[in-house]
């Protein structure tokens, strides 16, 4: 247990450590997500009212798109010159990796997140309406939900043929039901109307339920060669 | 067990053809929708169908990861992509049937977005199945199966809320029916089930005859197929770098 | 030399690409503390052999038993080296064994620049791997190979790109690590190198092994 | 002149067939769209006035997501082997590379938007007000001007030390002018009030201004080693 | 062996890499139709200067003229192949070299072909280049570099990894090659390969040219 995490631990320092010597991530989601913002102010005149009814929406599938973006990226290093087969033959357990992973992803898109969510928030004019402060545990769990089905998708679209385009394919279906509860939660707090809190422990439920299947399965998905 | 396929075959033609002459001319025409609802017959059997092809593919792919069974994964093969056949059906009869009834063609009701959500599910299964370019593809696919399961009755509850247009569930769900109705639609239902059964029977066995003649092949291709080697066919000679 | 139990064995390995078989069922044992080098032409299938048993690829058919345990099982006990480097291009070759080092549970920097200086690098190198020159690459990549002191190494062609001065120099090193008792595959092209060196010379044909010789012999016996 | 074109072309059919080795690249682009569809669904309700409103933006939002997933893996094939040296070596011109991954981007991402209007249209009931040809030239120029210089700044950021921060905030801020216009263009066609020619002349301005551009400087920036 | 005019003028080459010199003023002069042989340690900078030659590093000081050009002008009397494969992984062999034809203008299927079966691969071999074993790959790498028949070959280590008889026979071939006049660099470890046929043996040296011998002589003058 203690291996797990100071694996883990050692892998996340690693990634971190290289992703701010290149910033390629970061940057190509950066990028994207001002574009995003930048083309819904154009299209859109910020009546108070309605942006409040569909602001929800923009903001996560905004995130959602660049997190797929971001989480593309996130096997590419360990695949050159094959360096996931030197953690394949270490005694390491898998689901280090996959950790290290999934919170060097959740950093770096509740990173982008910090940034963005102001950024929103000014073009459109946003308050909430309801309790705020329910925002940032909507936030936590919906990134989370995103990332950790997002790490395992790509590490399983590694072994596929057009790997880009693989990981939507297999990622959009599954998250179907956490990007309805984020909007919907986001929705509620944003107008007032109505409480959140179903829509909170819904995306609880489906973080925990998939934390835990992920890890159940991941060493499965890391030793298929 | 050679003779069990004609046969099966023979049953489920005769079965479909009873049940289809049901259907259209001795059950009786609902009142208010009229003809439209004899589709009634095809799409819920098709459902029905549907799910239980996903559930074996669910069970095949669960035994295949604890057993490495090849056969549990050209079971979960087979009933994916008939199961996805069936859910077509659905998908396609339900909007043939909205239209004249509702008088529109889609609306995000919970029944329909589930089960279009099911199909999205299955559909990306099968396109991982597609694309895998590994040797291992049974065993991504089949945890792919089990997080598409487990997702299920999490959409399930993610648009419990919606308005709902569609009828209530037939049994166990507290609407009432034509007993004559009914009887035709378990008859159907029986004839689409067998049907299934047939066709992935068949592909079943066209699946394990690819496979067996992939081995075959990959066993024979000797080295002249494979490699650079026709140059040293001869022998391997030795290095003579003196050192 | 001691005849020891055979502690590597291989049962009717199969392994197939597709329509096309790497391993035609190969079937052998080999003993521990001794030098093998397996040879054959381009294509044999001598690297699929390799990762077979680093429990890299999962054969299609047949039986790996090391120590007594799966590849799988096993890993501690084996070091492997292949023909990509394994290491971050990224990071400076000591950050690489450093990092590599941690998967293995091994505390300290002294192992990782002793692994480094023992292949004739220097560990104060701080350029990122992916400026090595090929044949440094190489050498880190045999450092990796080594930095748990592994009693099995499987090695894919550890000399080619070496500079010859380098080459015997690693030969000796292997020598020596068998001499300590380490069990050493070697896979190469440049079988010359490993004349005085090595225990027994394997030779790969087809998928199979078709012979096995404890000398380097022009013509072994048994061979088309 | 006459190696140019015949260059360009074995370049475009080379990325075009590995593209579709396999048959089922076109199923798996509808399979793609109708998943973005779908999520847009999920997060807009389509039945809503807002969200007709803001349609052009959207659509706008998932064809840039498309064209940055497309643009992310041009460059990533000649870098394997590092093909491009083996172009850099031959006497094939430059532009002969660029106008191909060009033509291939450009040919990709339009066939997506080709795939994703239609259903955009059926689950957002949409139907345009003003002269609906006239998205045709919209989609096409707009396209081309994502997909220029998105190829041409992801050729640049394989080189440059520097392009970490550089790119973002060199491509951003140039690329503003081109969204502009597309999703004013798109919007005054969907809603009928006024003429969409000022955008179109605009867009095409900046087609030709960029094109021209990245064609006098490609050759410098594949050189450079 | 008549002495041809010195085609290949390198003067005062300077390569360098950040705080590092790779190159640190190579002058040299080569003639046309021979067999030259470029030998060294690991990090010698022979690959720096092979790329130099080839036109892809451009050199920080100090001039390359071949042919009276430079090197980019020269492109297409050069066949350059490097220690990458500089091969499409996903592309068959057969539809990676008809892709480089076109890129020399090169019409139809016959020198592709022939190309191919001049390395002993098949130009039928529908697999794709990624799964082809490592030598291999480094065979069809040479037939992309030989396929435009240039005047120049640059061959960085082409028989690393390639099993010993075909090695001699791409030994043979540019042996054939050097007699039809052609100009022959060959970069490599395993120089007890080339003794009869290389002409000349160039010895580097942390970044410099510091012998050239007719022969592979065991210490030539002026190494440490
Ligand atoms: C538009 C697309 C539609 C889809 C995707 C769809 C889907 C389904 C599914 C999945 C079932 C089986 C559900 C279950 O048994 O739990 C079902 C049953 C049924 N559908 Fe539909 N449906 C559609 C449209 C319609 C329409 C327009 C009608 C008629 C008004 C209709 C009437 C029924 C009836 C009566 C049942 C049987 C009730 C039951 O046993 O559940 N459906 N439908
Ligand atoms: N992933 C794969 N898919 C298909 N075929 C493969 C794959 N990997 C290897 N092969 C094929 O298997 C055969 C054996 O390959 P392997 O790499 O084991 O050869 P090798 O003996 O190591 O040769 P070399 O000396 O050239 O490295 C080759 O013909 C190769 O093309
Ligand atoms: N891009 C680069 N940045 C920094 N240093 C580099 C770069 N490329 C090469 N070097 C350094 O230049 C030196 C010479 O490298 P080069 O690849 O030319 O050696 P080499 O003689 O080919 O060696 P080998 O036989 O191992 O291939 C090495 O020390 C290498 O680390
Ligand atoms: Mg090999
Ligand atoms: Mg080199």
């Amino acid at each position: 247990m203690s291996s797990l995490r100071s694996i883990t631990l050692a892998t996340l320092t690693k990634d971190v450590r290289l992703e701010w010597r290149s910033k390629d991530a970061i940057n190509s989601m950066l990028f994207f997500s001002l574009l995003v913002v930048v083309i819904f102010s154009f299209s859109f005149d910020p009546n108070a009212e309605e942006s409040r009814q569909i602001a929800g929406g923009l903001i996560w599938v905004a995130f959602l798109f660049a997190a797929v973006v971001a989480l593309n990226q996130t096997w590419a290093r360990e695949l050159r010159n094959q360096v996931l087969d030197a953690y394949r033959v270490s005694p390491a357990p898998a689901n280090a990796l996959f950790m290290a992973k999934v919170l060097g992803n959740f950093i770096l898109v509740s990173l982008l997140e910090g940034l963005m969510a102001p950024l929103f928030m000014i073009f459109y004019n946003l308050r909430a309406l309801g309790p705020a402060w329910q925002l940032i545990p909507v936030a936590l769990l919906g990134t989370w939900a995103l990332v950790v089905n997002g790490t395992f998708f790509a590490a399983m679209s590694l072994r596929t043929r057009s790997r880009e385009i693989m990981l939507p394919l297999l990622l959009f279906p599954i998250s179907i039901p956490a990007v309805q509860s984020m909007v919907e939660a986001t929705r509620i707090i944003l107008t007032g109307d109505g409480a959140a809190r179903f829509w909170i422990v819904l995306l609880l439920t489906y973080d925990v339920v998939f934390t835990t299947a992920c890890l159940a399965l991941f060493e499965t998905i890391l030793q298929a060669e | 067990m050679k003779r069990a396929f004609p046969i099966l075959a023979a049953v489920t033609a005769l079965l479909l053809a009873y049940a289809f002459y049901e259907a259209i001319w001795v059950a009786p025409m609902e009142r208010t929708m009229g003809d439209v609802q004899r589709i009634f017959y095809y799409h819920v059997p098709s459902a029905w169908t549907a799910f239980l092809l996903f559930f074996v593919n669910l069970i095949a792919s669960v035994i295949y990861l604890v057993r490495r069974n090849a056969k549990a994964d050209a079971v979960a093969l087979v009933t994916g992509e008939v199961g996805v056949v069936f859910c077509t059906v659905v998908l396609v009869t339900g909007p043939i049937w909205a239209r004249p009834v509702w008088g529109i063609w889609w609306t995000w009701d919970i029944r329909l977005t589930t089960t279009l959500v099911l199909w999205l599910i299955y559909v990306s299964y099968l396109v991982l199945r597609r694309f895998s370019e590994s040797s291992q593809t049974p065993k991504l696919a089949a945890v792919l199966a089990i997080f598409g399961a487990l997702d299920v009755p999490l959409v399930y509850f993610s648009i419990w809320f919606f308005r709902t247009q569609h009828p209530q569930p037939v049994i166990g769900g507290g609407g009432s029916i034509d007993p004559r109705m009914l009887h035709v639609l378990l008859l159907n239902w029986l004839a689409f089930s067998c049907f299934a059964l047939l066709v992935s029977w068949a592909r079943y066995r066209l699946e394990m005859f690819k496979r067996e003649v992939e081995e075959a092949e990959a066993l024979e291709s000797l080295l002249v197929a494979g490699s650079g080697a026709q140059i040293s066919k001869t022998q391997i000679p030795l290095s003579r770098e003196p050192q | 030399m001691t005849e020891s139990a055979a502690t590597i064995r291989v049962t009717n390995l199969i392994k197939q690409f597709g329509r096309f078989a790497a391993l035609r069922g190969v079937t052998a044992e080999f003993d521990s503390g001794r030098f093998h080098v397996i040879l054959g032409d381009n294509g044999a299938g001598k690297t699929t052999l390799l990762r077979a048993l680093a429990g890299l690829a999962d054969p299609t058919r047949g039986e790996i038993s090391i120590f007594d345990k799966n590849p799988h099982e096993a890993c501690r006990e084996i070091g492997y080296m292949a023909h990509p480097s394994l290491l971050y291009d990224e990071m400076s070759g000591m950050e690489n064994l450093r990092y590599f080092a941690r998967l293995y549970d091994i505390a300290g920097d002294a192992r990782s620049s002793e692994a480094i200086r023992s292949v004739g690098l220097d560990p104060e190198l701080s350029r990122p791997v992916g400026k090595y020159s090929q044949g440094m690459r190489q050498r880190m990549s045999l450092a990796r190979a080594i930095l748990h002191d592994p009693k099995i190494l499987l090695l894919d062609e550890p000399f080619s790109n070496v500079d010859v001065h380098s080459a015997q120099e690693m030969v000796g090193l292997l020598k020596q690590m068998r001499d300590a008792g380490k069990t050493i595959f070697v896979v190469t092209h440049q079988a010359a190198l490993l004349e005085g060196a090595a225990d027994e010379f394997i030779w790969m044909q087809a998928g199979q092994i078709v012979d096995r010789t404890r000398h380097l012999v022009p013509d072994p016996a048994g061979r088309a």
